[in-house]
């Protein structure tokens, strides 16, 4: 037993520890059972889901840049179907929630997506993804006007009495509007941030170097933006929040959760190094102990106070 | 299986231009790499530059090691060679597919450019290559020729180009293995090197009607299958396919190569 | 002579080289002077100024994060007169363009900087900051409301013939709007970008580390983001752009001029290394001559054919 | 003057726990530094750490030398002891106000938390200095009393405390400068270490009256007067000064302790 208590509440569920994992940084799972005991996780997000797979976008894919990865990946996926068959069992067979994030062009192929997997028993949740950047219809827009971000959640909210997530994008004037928003509509948590709108170009040729021309930029680049969005949401809006953004070490994440982060997600760090998430797991309770914090969610918005 | 290690630089050797041969204890890795596929590595701390490099294995010296052969471009690699014997480096591997293993006397001519050697000094080592297998190597100039003296390529049936003509065949490698193949059709070719160089093999090997299997080269972030970014465009199967999953090593005839 | 054309059109002026450097990070110019000539500049953008003297935030004020710089200066400035009297003088004897870079709490605050200055004859034109992140009035709120900008820019443009360029935030939904809007209303040009909010939280305690809890992040870290702008804007809106955020080499330099930019500003890397504008200069122009490019400003855009 | 150089690492010597004494090859610094005075340094490439690190200039050895005193407490400063002779260094400097010119005779305490004796080293090398001058030391454990065996110091009436003990004075080095202070008043105080030890000594002087220039350390970005990035709150001339142009030397009296 952890001298610890590393639980966190995120509404209408509650993980044995504030340690999660990034859609689209994790695959489905299995990828990383080679490294760790995936199980030991808080949770685990998948890779974003639609209702008929996806195949992405041309490469190159992603590009590194100072401190930071670009990545237009375009949302492939192997659509609603073949989740289903061939992911989730492996995904249930393990000790720790399963959050699916949903992608969508429409309001529908959100709906359709929740609706299937709402009675799923290794589903614990949804992410709603309305803030992707590399897809041309559908993702970011969602994000980028309350009210429509908050007619989705309304409408996903008759779909499934499970936590509903919504994944906010960083790229607007303010984050906490559309917050609100969707609190109001019946979202559980929140989850910040997606990635920030960016492009990288070829200094040789002018051309963009992602096939996609645009993409969103991850990594530790953009820790100090998340820590704002964290910092601000978290004290406008009563909501659980999913802290995430540039999170590499255990410092990292007890610097979202002091913002006001409930949990954490590690995205772009699992690339790097595929045991990082257990890592930081271990570096917190490390933390806690070393601290005398009996309790990790009591460090949820420290920062506030100052 | 797949490792996550921290492994101790056992040696370091400059060859060439800009080349480094290096030594790695990893017993794990070692044990179960097949010729083909990577390691991806990280010889710094920090974030700067953030993701892993995809490098080759060269071969399994010893059951405690690994070897890879790596050319100095950029500031990943740089770091990578600047290591020195009892240094640390962070190693995950073995990773991707591999070429399909080799049938008992199944004759292949290898195909390598430049440091695209790498790999096919691992695949000559395997069991049961027949007779009139070769190696083919191409060259830029003669500081690449260094490679020639290592004692697994030695051994080889090796036929070289270089592009300045300093030795061998002058030119592209495929200039010495058009005349080979009309000379002997072999059961397979293996390739790896740059992308103009597979997309020529490519061309001889299904003119010729022998399957050919190529390493490709993308750009990777995470390596292990988790992030969708390695796409390689293909005829059959999808739009794309993924190098560090589903490759490095592809069927040279399902490539789409004027997507890439 | 050199043989390429450096010269860039910026609407109501030219400067003789693309290579400007941006406000709050190059003094008054007189600080980088034992370095190298700064005459040798297309153009040098001061600090801030405001009517009256301002004092800026309490320390810390900056603080490092992964290749970036978090700021919270606070528009700390000498004012109207002290400029005038103590910074002017030296700058107009300098061969280059004198752009002042003008803040204020309300839209009276900007008229009167620019009212007094446009006399001046050292000075060539105006960078209006509607984008600073980190002072508690005016600033960014000028900068989020397309309406607002626009009213500031027309009320500025009775009062001055000089160039008048608008500093844009990127903290908003879509900056191409706030764009749109301060072209209508006269701007000679746009300056993209200002810094992102972020903010840095200390580990141990939990308590921000700046003084002003928040501020706004610079360098390498935004680069990504900043030539998205620039890309985007430029595409979007026709006017004169320069570009800036994470310039800290003549690459940058012309991925930024690719992406849509016809100057470019170097920033944070003045107080990394005091010679950084100069020797991006000297790169862009061996660039130029490397590749036989004849003139700078044709190589704008180029990013856009792709 | 300053100036922008790229400078040869002349020597390197480990001191004490994590210390390194640096000697750096800059005529042009040399030529012009006064005690007090820091210099900005990069060892490394690229953009991690963003910033250069500010370090005080120990002394000028001879006319093509300065001399820098180091601890390592994290990456930059990590990077800079790293370096070995042969290496170069990127350097700004001589940057800041230094401390007021000694004038013939006097009589100045020096008093030096740490590392924070590598500007009274410097200082102690000025003409002028009285008879009656000293050196107080402050030091946590044995192992920073090293820097004791340095030539210039050696020479000095050095007076030292420790925090365990070990030699002199038990306790804060403001135990040693009390009753000295009562034994005889110095002209002035000149001081540099921990903001708690200046603040101590601060209030010290002023309690005796006597005049006392701090150096204080914030943190910085440009060390040249371009950002505004390192103010100091003050009690006259402004709510803020600024270390890197108005000091890092200051009357100690100015300074608004309550307020960093
Ligand atoms: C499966 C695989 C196996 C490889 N095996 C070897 C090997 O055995 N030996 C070896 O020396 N190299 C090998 N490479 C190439 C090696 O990974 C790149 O040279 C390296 O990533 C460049 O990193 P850098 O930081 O030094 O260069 P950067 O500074 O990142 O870039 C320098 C140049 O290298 C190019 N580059 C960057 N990444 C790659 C990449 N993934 N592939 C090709 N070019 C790239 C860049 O576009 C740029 O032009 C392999 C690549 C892959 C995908
Ligand atoms: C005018 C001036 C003169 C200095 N002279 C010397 C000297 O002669 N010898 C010497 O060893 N050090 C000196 N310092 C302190 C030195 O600059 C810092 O130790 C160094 O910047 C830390 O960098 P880092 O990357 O190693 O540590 P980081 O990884 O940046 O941080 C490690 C720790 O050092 C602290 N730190 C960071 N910057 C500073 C700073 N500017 N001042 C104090 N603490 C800091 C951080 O808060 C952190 O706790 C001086 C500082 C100033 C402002
Ligand atoms: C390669 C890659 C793929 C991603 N795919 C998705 C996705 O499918 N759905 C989603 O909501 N976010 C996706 N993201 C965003 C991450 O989940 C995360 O919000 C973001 O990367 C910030 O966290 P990080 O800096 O720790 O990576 C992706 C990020 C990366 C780097
Ligand atoms: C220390 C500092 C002070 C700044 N002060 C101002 C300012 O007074 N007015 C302004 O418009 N921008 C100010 N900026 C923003 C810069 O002018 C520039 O827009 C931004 O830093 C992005 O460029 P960079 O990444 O090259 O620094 C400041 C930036 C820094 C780092
Ligand atoms: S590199 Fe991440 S899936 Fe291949
Ligand atoms: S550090 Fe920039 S003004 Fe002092």
């Amino acid at each position: 037993m952890s001298k610890v208590d590393l639980s966190v509440d995120l509404g209408r569920i509650k993980l044995k520890n504030p340690v999660l994992v990034s859609s689209g940084t994790f695959g489905y799972g299995r990828e990383f059972g080679d490294f760790f005991d995936v199980g030991r996780l808080g949770g685990i997000v998948t890779k974003a889901i639609s209702p008929a797979p996806r195949e992405g976008n041309p490469p190159p894919r992603t590009i590194e840049t100072a401190a930071g990865l670009l990545n237009a990946i375009g949302l492939e996926n192997c659509g609603l179907d073949a989740f289903v068959g061939e992911k989730l069992p492996y995904l249930s067979g393990l000790d720790t929630a399963v959050i699916v994030n949903v992608a969508g062009r429409c309001e529908d192929d959100y709906v359709k997506v929740v609706e299937r997997l709402t009675g799923e028993e290794g589903v614990d949740g949804f992410e709603i993804n309305i803030s992707c950047p590399n897809v041309s219809e559908g993702g970011i827009e969602f994000g980028t006007c309350p009210e429509t971000a908050a007619r989705l959640t309304a409408a996903l909210r008759k779909k499934t009495d499970k936590e509903l997530i919504i994944k906010l994008s960083p790229n607007v004037t303010d984050t906490s509007l559309i917050a609100l928003a969707v609190k109001d509509a019946g979202a559980d948590a929140l989850s910040l941030v997606n990635t920030y709108r960016g492009m990288a170009i070829d200094v040789e040729t002018g051309r963009p170097v992602l096939g996609n021309k645009t993409g969103g930029l991850s990594g530790p680049a953009i820790k100090p933006l998340a820590l704002y969005q964290v910092y601000q949401v978290s004290f406008k809006v009563n909501l659980p929040v999913i802290g995430m953004g540039g999170i590499v070490s255990a410092g990292d994440a007890m610097e979202f959760i002091f913002a006001g982060a409930d949990a954490v997600s590690v995205g772009t760090a699992n690339l790097v190094n595929p045991a990082s998430s257990v890592e930081i797991l271990e570096g917190i309770e490390k933390y806690c102990i070393d601290r005398g914090i009996g309790r990790v969610s009591d460090c949820s918005g420290r920062s506030h106070k100052f | 299986m797949k490792y996550s290690l921290k492994s101790e630089v056992k040696e370091v050797r400059a060859f060439g231009e800009d080349c480094y041969e290096l030594r790695l204890n990893c017993p794990e890795i070692a044990a179960c790499a097949r010729p083909g596929q990577f390691v991806q590595l990280k010889a710094w701390e920090g974030p700067e530059p953030l993701l892993r490099r995809p490098i080759s294995i060269a071969g399994v010296p010893d059951p405690d090691s690994i070897l890879l052969w790596v050319r100095r471009v950029g500031r990943g690699t740089g770091l990578i060679t600047g290591v020195l014997p009892g240094d640390t480096m962070e190693v995950v591997g073995p990773l991707g597919n591999g070429f399909s293993p080799v049938s008992e006397g199944e004759v292949v001519y290898m195909v390598g450019g430049k440091l695209g050697a790498a790999p096919m000094r691992f695949f000559s080592t395997g069991k049961g290559l027949g007779a009139g297998s070769r190696f083919f190597y191409g060259a830029a100039c003669e500081c690449d020729l260094d490679l020639l003296g290592d004692p697994v390529i030695e051994c080889l049936d090796v036929c070289v180009a270089t592009e300045d003509g300093c030795a061998g065949t002058k030119g592209f490698v495929t200039e010495a293995l058009v005349p080979a193949m009309e000379e002997k059709k072999p059961d397979r070719i293996v390739a790896c090197g740059p992308h103009g160089m597979l997309r020529a093999v490519a061309d001889i090997a299904e003119a010729a009607g022998v399957v050919c299997e190529v390493s490709m080269e993308t750009y990777m972030s995470c390596g292990i299958g988790a992030c969708m970014g390695c796409a390689v465009p293909v005829k059959e199967g999808g739009p794309y396919m993924h190098a560090c999953t589903d490759g490095p090593v592809f069927d040279s005839r399902i490539i789409d190569w004027e997507a890439f």
